[in-house]
């Protein structure tokens, strides 16, 4: 196999499996620029996943292939309600951020499985009829070599989510409100001076999360796993944290960093298939994109800033 | 914990089951056991729940408590599902000596890790390789890339018999398709599996088996998408029928089944006769129809069918030795 | 009352109490909505908590882990760092501990303290490497320490497969002079797995409240971990703090694997997914209020509910998830009620003077 | 008789103290009326209430005559009223423009117009005469800069009447000469303006009337053209206040610090310390003046360890300090009040107690094989509280819950205590009132009268002036001259700092 060859598998699965990440992080990037830490993305990217296979499993036969679109929806919007409760754990009743993301870590995939025993007597649902499928861009996957890599058997949501990225930048950075919620996450105390709710801008950035995680999980669950069981999502919503601080808390950045994972991850399970890489023993594939992203980190990316106010309740009048 | 007959006294006879961490309904052994306990439960009418029950165990700290409660209440039969309860049930049976054991999958190992038996533990294993081996030949003379692929979740010797068992039978079908094999490294890896599967049908395999838990989800996945888009690629499938894990696309060509139904049946039966096989390793294979093809043969040619009846002949009168390991793999050849 | 509201120990265990008696409240009222027989389904879960001796020593068992797990990420916490490696370095210290106590063969007077030893050290490297990238190129902690999780996830399968591979995806067992299993603590709670590793839990509960409490290190890593700037006017070396807390954490983690590896399986399995101990010590460090103490307690909580649930499942078929929804409640209600004692402390200011 | 504002009858009750306890402010359109108070006796907490940050218990506020009730900041800008904070209330990592609009932003189609914006926030800065760039990142442009971006955010959103809550503690002599021009400039444009400070003498140059409280009582308000500094001081305190520190001549003895050659760099690699030489000698003060940023700061840093030397050698009672750790200095009896005392001075969060332990708890009798012995830390720290008079509920009372003032009394008995050799003294009295000040000075000189060496560093000339036995002026890391306190005058001075020279002597090397 040539490299063009070896791109066109890496690039695309790298794409496919990137997409998740991508839309958790930005997810995280909202909630964490208004200054409230989101531990809790690996449990509502977890309750999107449920979600989403659910209201899948139970409209499908109704509305056919459209089901796990609107599932996806779905799941973005139980999700965001979901997000409500870190949000008034944290921001009105001052819990410490850490702990009530990972409480929410623990309801979410305790809720989840009971649920699904709940409704369909086991704790591992059927495979989804309808999914989101990868496709190859019409036209486009035709250019020669950029269509097999770029355009060749991925899933819309993976070009949705890097659209997405673009519309954060936008709005966080060329927006008032973007501006407002930033201003928040930095210095919650001068915003309240220039009349901004804090408490809100909080709690739409922990919500607007949800939203995102929730979608990030339903992605995942309804492109890659066709199913949801206790295991289906299993680390991912941290990897998105990572993400999120891998791109220094800036929408770009995080999919950047999602991207970067997809790359490191298809590449160490492709490279068993690939000529040179075959001979490496295949723990040091698999460690590879972990170990990669600390080198990045420590080599050129180097200090990761946060907003200054994350992590701290706000209080009228603290000095 | 609850005596025996809490609730009614429909039996005297009483089974238990200890999944382990894949769950009850993990569509796969654990599933798979349990239904053959239920038919058994049904046929003698037992009461579910009571007279034949389960627990799940969502840890490997919870195998030995788990088995210990049927002990304590003292069930007849106690089922240990997967390898994995091989420490726990050699515990538990040294432990209670007058209550019996049925070990799923492997053998009890001393500190050596040389084989033991203790006369309350029966083990129930399977001739995988044979099944596999059938499958390999299906796909041998599927394959129109004369590439086909195999992807494995965890390496473990258990998983290596799928594998041997494949590449012996494509070897036997026709010695000129190549075999790409690479093992996810768990069993819950969708992902994984899918990228896995995309990279083997990018190199021109068209049939993929698949012995990987949850992670061959994602190769269905990836097969599915594939079909969409028209091209030729296969799935063959595992431990249960997978055909409908391969609709609406259709891409499961067979799958192998592992029968454990047949030998937890099977088991209780002769437990209740009073003639459990304790100390023994019973073994399950063609001959006692707990591996073969799935029942759905729709998407498997008249020739390719003949050919599995031809090699299952042969591997049941013995005249082939389906080869387990790595080694015996590479010894193996068929005149 | 206004009295004891005052005495802010009062608050610090009544808070949490009250947190645990409501998220059993709102497990009821869950079962019930299940169509579940709560009561039966509760009377269950203490049977199998400490309805008898067995079930107490199982308890025992499960806490063990979890109150060095907890400790881990207190110590960081309470020195500023937070840190979610405690699954990794769990993962590192049960291999060096196994693979001490397979491959020597020395008197249990030596043996043993190796064997626990060989984890705290693992423990401590998995900790120290993302203290010294933390305190020498400023990478944040929280990355650092989940891809550490991977690592170690991945590399203790590869190692035991590669040099400790026993069969049936496990290592071999360690030697009898490496083992903390005790045939005296079974035989009183009836062949129960509870071992000796809880004298160490507890231990190092006291060591963790001495350390920080009672010695200068301890003085110098809180001051490091409030405030850098002030720390390094004052002559410590923020950089030094930084990477002794993150190891010492790390050490307390890699004694939680050495339970699980010297006490509970006497060996370790080539895991392909978490054991989640790491992030029941988070739970558990914070339903503690990252005090020794109440890590303990909290532990024992966890610890109890955990190993109870399977029974609570046999016999009043009530999922095993339940426990999960129950702890994330208690955890809801003790953080929130941060707010309640930070209201009743603005009561207490006001009479004094 | 038409007031502006009017707060009547103000109670604000914090859990624990009445902040305020029925006070009365009237301010008259257009003049500057100064809110006079020692630390913690509630200015702040005033100007919060009449800001909508905080809401009254009690009390009446009219605007115009008109009862108003102000809920919230947004009330009070529409009410024009702005207010310039004590800390400032700056998003750091925005620019000065964000920091301005932040709350108010214009829109084109929904997106952000910066550019317009910019244009506004340059003719007010010109109509002000305040120059500020839009542009620029406030982590990069000078406190003075800041303030007035404070100033401008006021401005932008049409305030008629201004708060100013100490503006000045924290600028530079020259920063406060152009606040002052500014100030007078808004009040011609028919601003009024309510300015707190601690610096009487501000108050005398450009204030119309005061207003003063002590611990949260309204004590009464005066017209300035009818009194002077000490009936101010002693009205604030409820007491005669000393204002000129007493002191005898000065006896220097041997030279305890020498420094020769200096060179360091400051963060971004610029030599701010440049080949400098100084000499201080026991028994003296030796004050530094000059404009901030001219290295004082990473003089302070070199000497203490905090900071590497790049070349030259900082000599102790003739010992190198200039490659030992900071705690190796500390050791061999160099004290230092550090320029910020949230920053580095305290641990906020550690309680008082253990915070005046800070240099010494590890050593005996505070701590023994590594173990720490609270008991005896804590009494040394009760003790100190007494002979500093550090007003805290108790040695165990966060560091953070103390005044400025009562923060750095802890600060300098914990340094001082430790009797070094040489005593650093960077800005000691930034943001105290004239109480807190008197003694912070009259500290500093009985140590110089132990016959130990006091470097201390200020911007403000009087407190140099007042206390130093000889002054050192330092401009671009070099110090330019050296004169005897009692000879020299703010005039010349102001003259070194900028750089020039004194007549009849070359430029000292
Ligand atoms: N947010 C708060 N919470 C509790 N107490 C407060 C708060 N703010 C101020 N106080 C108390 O109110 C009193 C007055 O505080 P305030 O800030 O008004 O003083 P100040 O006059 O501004 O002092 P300074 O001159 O140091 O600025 C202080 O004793 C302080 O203890
Ligand atoms: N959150 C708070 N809790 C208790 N007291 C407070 C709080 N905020 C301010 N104070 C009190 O308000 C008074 C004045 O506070 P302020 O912010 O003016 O500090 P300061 O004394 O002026 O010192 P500096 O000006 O150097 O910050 C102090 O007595 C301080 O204790
Ligand atoms: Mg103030
Ligand atoms: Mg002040």
């Amino acid at each position: 196999m040539n490299i063009v060859e070896i791109l066109a598998i890496i690039i695309p699965t790298a794409l496919y499996s990137a997409a998740p990440l991508v839309f958790t992080a930005l997810g995280g990037v909202f909630s964490e620029r208004s200054g409230v830490v989101n531990i809790g993305l690996e449990g509502l990217m977890l309750f999107g996943a449920f979600t989403s296979i659910t209201t899948t499993l139970l409209m499908q036969d109704s509305v056919g292939s459209v089901a796990p679109w609107l599932s996806i929806v779905i799941a973005g919007i139980v999700c965001a309600l979901f997000a409500i409760i870190h949000a008034f754990a944290s921001i009105t009743l001052k819990a410490d951020q850490v702990v009530s993301g990972v409480a929410l870590n623990f309801l979410a995939s305790g809720l989840s499985v009971f649920i699904i025993k709940q409704l369909f007597g086991k704790g591992q649902t059927d495979f989804i009829t309808y999914r989101v499928d990868k496709i190859d861009v019409p036209v486009l996957s035709q250019i020669p070599v950029l269509g097999k890599w770029f355009f060749s058997s991925i899933p819309v949501t993976s070009y949705l989510a890097i659209i997405l990225a673009f519309v954060c930048w936008y709005v966080l950075y060329k927006t008032p409100f973007g501006l407002r919620l930033r201003s928040v996450g930095e210095h919650p105390m001068a915003a309240d001076t220039m009349g901004i709710n804090v408490i809100k801008m909080r709690y739409i950035g922990v919500i607007v999360s949800g939203f995102f995680a929730g979608i990030g999980g339903a992605v995942y669950a309804t492109s890659i796993s066709g199913n949801f069981s206790a295991t289906t999502i299993a680390g991912q919503g941290f990897l998105a944290l990572a993400a999120l601080i891998f791109g220094k808390w800036h929408p770009l950045g995080a999919m950047g960093a999602a991207i970067f994972f997809g790359l490191a991850q298809s590449l160490s399970i492709t490279g068993a298939q690939i000529p040179v890489l075959q001979d490496i023993p295949s723990v040091y594939l698999r460690i590879a994109p972990y170990v990669l992203t600390i080198l990045a980190l420590t080599g050129f990316v180097g200090r990761a800033e946060g907003p200054k106010a994350l992590g701290t309740s706000y209080e009228k009048g603290k000095r | 914990a609850c005596g025996k007959g809490a609730g009614s006294n429909s039996s005297d006879f009483h089974i238990g089951m200890v999944t382990d961490q894949g769950g009850i309904d993990d569509k796969s052994f654990n599933q798979s056991a349990w239904e053959g306990i239920e038919k058994y439960g049904k046929d003698h009418d037992m009461k579910k729940g009571t007279d034949f029950k389960y627990i799940q165990s969502t840890s490997q700290s919870e195998f030995e408590p788990n088995l210990s409660k049927f002990v304590d209440a003292d069930y007849d039969l106690t089922y240990g599902i997967g390898f994995y309860l091989e420490d726990a049930i050699q515990q538990m049976a040294e432990e209670n000596p007058k209550s019996r054991f049925a070990l799923v999958d492997s053998l009890l190992l001393d500190k050596n890790s040389k084989p033991v038996f203790l006369d309350n533990v029966v083990n129930i294993t399977f001739r995988e390789e044979q099944g596999s081996f059938l499958m390999g030949v299906i796909a041998a003379k599927q394959t129109k890339t004369n590439k086909v692929g195999f992807v494995g979740g965890a390496n473990s010797p258990l998983i290596k018999k799928f594998e041997n068992g494949f590449k012996a039978g494509v070897k036997a079908a026709n010695p000129k398709v190549e075999v790409y094999s690479q093992y996810a490294g768990s069993f819950n890896e969708a992902d994984k599996g899918s990228t896995i599967a995309s990279a083997m049908y990018d190199k021109g395999a068209d049939v993929i088996y698949t012995a990987a838990g949850g992670t061959g989800n994602g190769v269905f996945t990836e097969a599915k998408n594939r079909k969409k888009k028209g091209q030729d690629v296969w799935v063959i499938g595992v431990d249960r029928d997978q055909y409908q894990e391969g609709m609406p696309e259709n891409v499961t060509l067979t799958s192998m089944v592992k029968r454990v139904d047949v030998a937890t049946y099977d088991i209780s039966k002769r437990t209740e006769k009073g003639n459990f096989p304790g100390g023994k390793e019973i073994v399950y294979g063609l001959k006692e129809n707990a591996i073969g093809l799935s029942p759905t043969k729709k998407n498997l040619s008249k020739e390719e069918l003949a050919a599995v009846d031809e090699w299952k002949k042969k591997i049941s009168d013995g005249e082939v030795n389906v080869p387990k390991t790595d080694d015996e793999f590479a010894s193996f050849s068929v005149k | 009352m206004r009295k004891l509201l005052k005495n802010n120990l009062f608050l610090t265990i009544i808070i949490p109490l009250l947190a645990v008696v409501l998220g059993l409240l709102a497990g009821a009222i869950i079962m019930l909505i299940g169509g579940y027989d709560s009561v039966l389904g509760y009377t269950s879960l203490f049977e199998g908590m400490i309805g008898s001796p067995k079930a107490f020593g199982e308890t025992i068992r499960a806490m063990t882990p979890l109150v060095l797990a907890g400790i881990a990420v207190a110590f960081a916490y309470k020195t500023g760092l937070f840190n979610i490696g405690v699954e990794g370095q769990l993962l590192v210290g049960w291999l060096a501990s196994v693979w001490v106590g397979y491959a020597f063969d020395l008197p249990k007077v030596i043996h043993l303290p190796l064997a626990i030893l060989a984890a705290a050290a693992a423990g401590a490297l998995w900790g120290f490497i993302p203290g010294l990238l933390k305190a020498r190129f400023k990478v944040h902690e929280v990355i650092v320490t989940i891809m550490m999780n991977y690592i170690a996830l991945y590399m203790t399968s590869a190692i035991i497969k590669a040099n400790l591979y026993a069969g049936n995806e496990k290592s071999y067992n360690i030697k009898e002079t490496a083992s903390l299993a005790s045939p005296y603590l079974q035989s009183i709670t009836d062949y129960s797995r509870m071992h000796y590793g809880i004298v160490v839990a507890l231990l190092m509960a006291g060591m963790m409240w001495f350390l920080l409490e009672k010695t200068t290190k301890g003085y110098e890593l809180k001051a490091v971990g409030y405030n850098q700037n002030a720390s390094q006017y004052a002559g410590m070396s923020v950089v030094k703090n930084m990477v002794l807390s993150m190891s010492i954490s790390g050490a307390f983690a890699g004694l939680a694997g050495a339970m699980e590896g010297l006490g509970t399986f006497q060996n370790m399995t080539t895991l392909s997914a978490f054991t989640g101990t790491g992030f029941d010590g988070i739970a558990v460090a914070l339903l503690g209020a990252n005090h020794p103490l109440g890590i303990v307690l909290a532990a024992f909580l966890f610890g109890g509910l955990k190993s109870a649930a399977p029974e609570m499942n046999f016999v009043a078929n009530v999922p095993s998830e339940l426990v999960g929804i129950i702890i994330a409640l208690i955890i809801f209600f003790v953080a929130s009620s941060y707010f309640v004692r930070w209201l009743l402390s603005r009561f207490v200011k006001e009479d004094q003077e | 008789m038409d007031y502006i504002i009017e707060m009547l009858n103000i109670r604000k009750e914090f859990p624990g103290i009445v902040a305020n306890d029925n006070i009365t402010l009237q301010v008259k359109k257009g003049e500057v009326h100064a809110l006079l108070g020692e630390n913690g006796a509630g200015k702040s907490t005033l100007m919060n209430v009449l800001f909508g940050l905080y809401q009254p218990e009690k009390g009446q506020i009219k605007v115009k005559n008109q009862e108003v009730k102000i809920t919230d900041p947004n009330v009070a800008n529409r009410l024009g009223i702005g207010m310039v904070h004590q800390h400032f209330m700056l998003v750091q990592n925005f620019t000065v423009t964000e920091n301005i609009i932040l709350g108010s932003e214009p829109t084109k189609n929904g997106r952000l117009h910066t550019e317009h914006a910019a244009q506004k926030i340059e003719e007010l800065s010109r109509q002000y005469g305040l120059s500020v760039d839009p542009y620029a990142k406030i982590e990069d442009i000078s406190v003075g800069m800041q303030q007035r971006v404070e100033i401008l955010k006021t401005l932008y959103r049409g305030a008629e009447i201004l708060i100013f809550d100490e503006p000045t503690a924290a600028l530079t002599p020259q920063e406060i000469e152009e606040l002052t021009q500014i100030m007078k400039r808004l009040v011609q444009e028919g601003k009024s303006i309510i300015l707190i400070t601690h610096k009487l003498k501000e108050i005398m140059s450009i204030c119309d009337r005061c207003t003063v409280i002590r611990k949260g009582v309204g004590i009464g308000t005066v017209t300035i053209s009818e009194t002077n500094s000490d009936e101010l001081a002693s009205l604030m305190v409820g007491r005669e206040v000393q204002f000129k520190t007493k002191k005898e001549k000065a006896r220097p003895g041997e030279a305890v610090l020498q420094i020769h050659h200096l060179v360091a760099e400051d963060a971004r690699g610029v030599k701010a310390v440049n080949d400098l030489d100084l000499t201080v000698y026991g028994g003296e003060v030796l004050g530094i003046a000059g404009v901030d940023g001219n290295g004082q700061t990473e003089l302070i840093e070199a000497i203490t360890g905090l900071r590497k030397v790049k070349e030259g050698s900082i000599l102790l009672n003739g010992r190198e300090l200039s490659t030992l750790s900071t705690r190796k200095i500390t050791e061999l009896g160099v004290g230092h009040i550090p320029q910020d005392r949230h920053k580095h001075g305290l641990v906020l969060d550690y309680s008082i107690g253990e915070n005046i332990g800070l240099q010494t708890y590890y050593k005996k009798p505070y701590a023994k094989w590594g173990l720490l012995n609270y008991k005896t830390l804590l009494k040394k720290a009760k003790e100190l509280i007494v002979e500093f008079d550090v007003r805290t509920p108790s040695v165990n009372t966060p560091a953070r819950a103390l005044s400025g003032g009562n923060q750095q009394k802890a600060i300098i008995a914990r340094e001082v205590d430790r009797s070094p050799d040489l005593l650093i003294a960077a800005r000691p009295t930034r943001g105290l009132d004239v109480g807190a000040i008197e003694f912070i000075h009259s500290r500093l000189i009985q140590e110089r009268d132990k016959g130990k060496a006091v470097l201390l560093v200020s911007l403000e000339l009087d407190e140099v002036m007042n206390v130093s036995d000889r002054i050192a002026v330092m401009y671009e890391g070099k110090i330019v001259d050296v004169v005897n306190a009692d000879e020299t005058t703010e005039k010349e001075l102001g003259l070194l700092m900028a750089g020039g020279k004194r007549e009849g002597k070359g430029e000292v090397k």
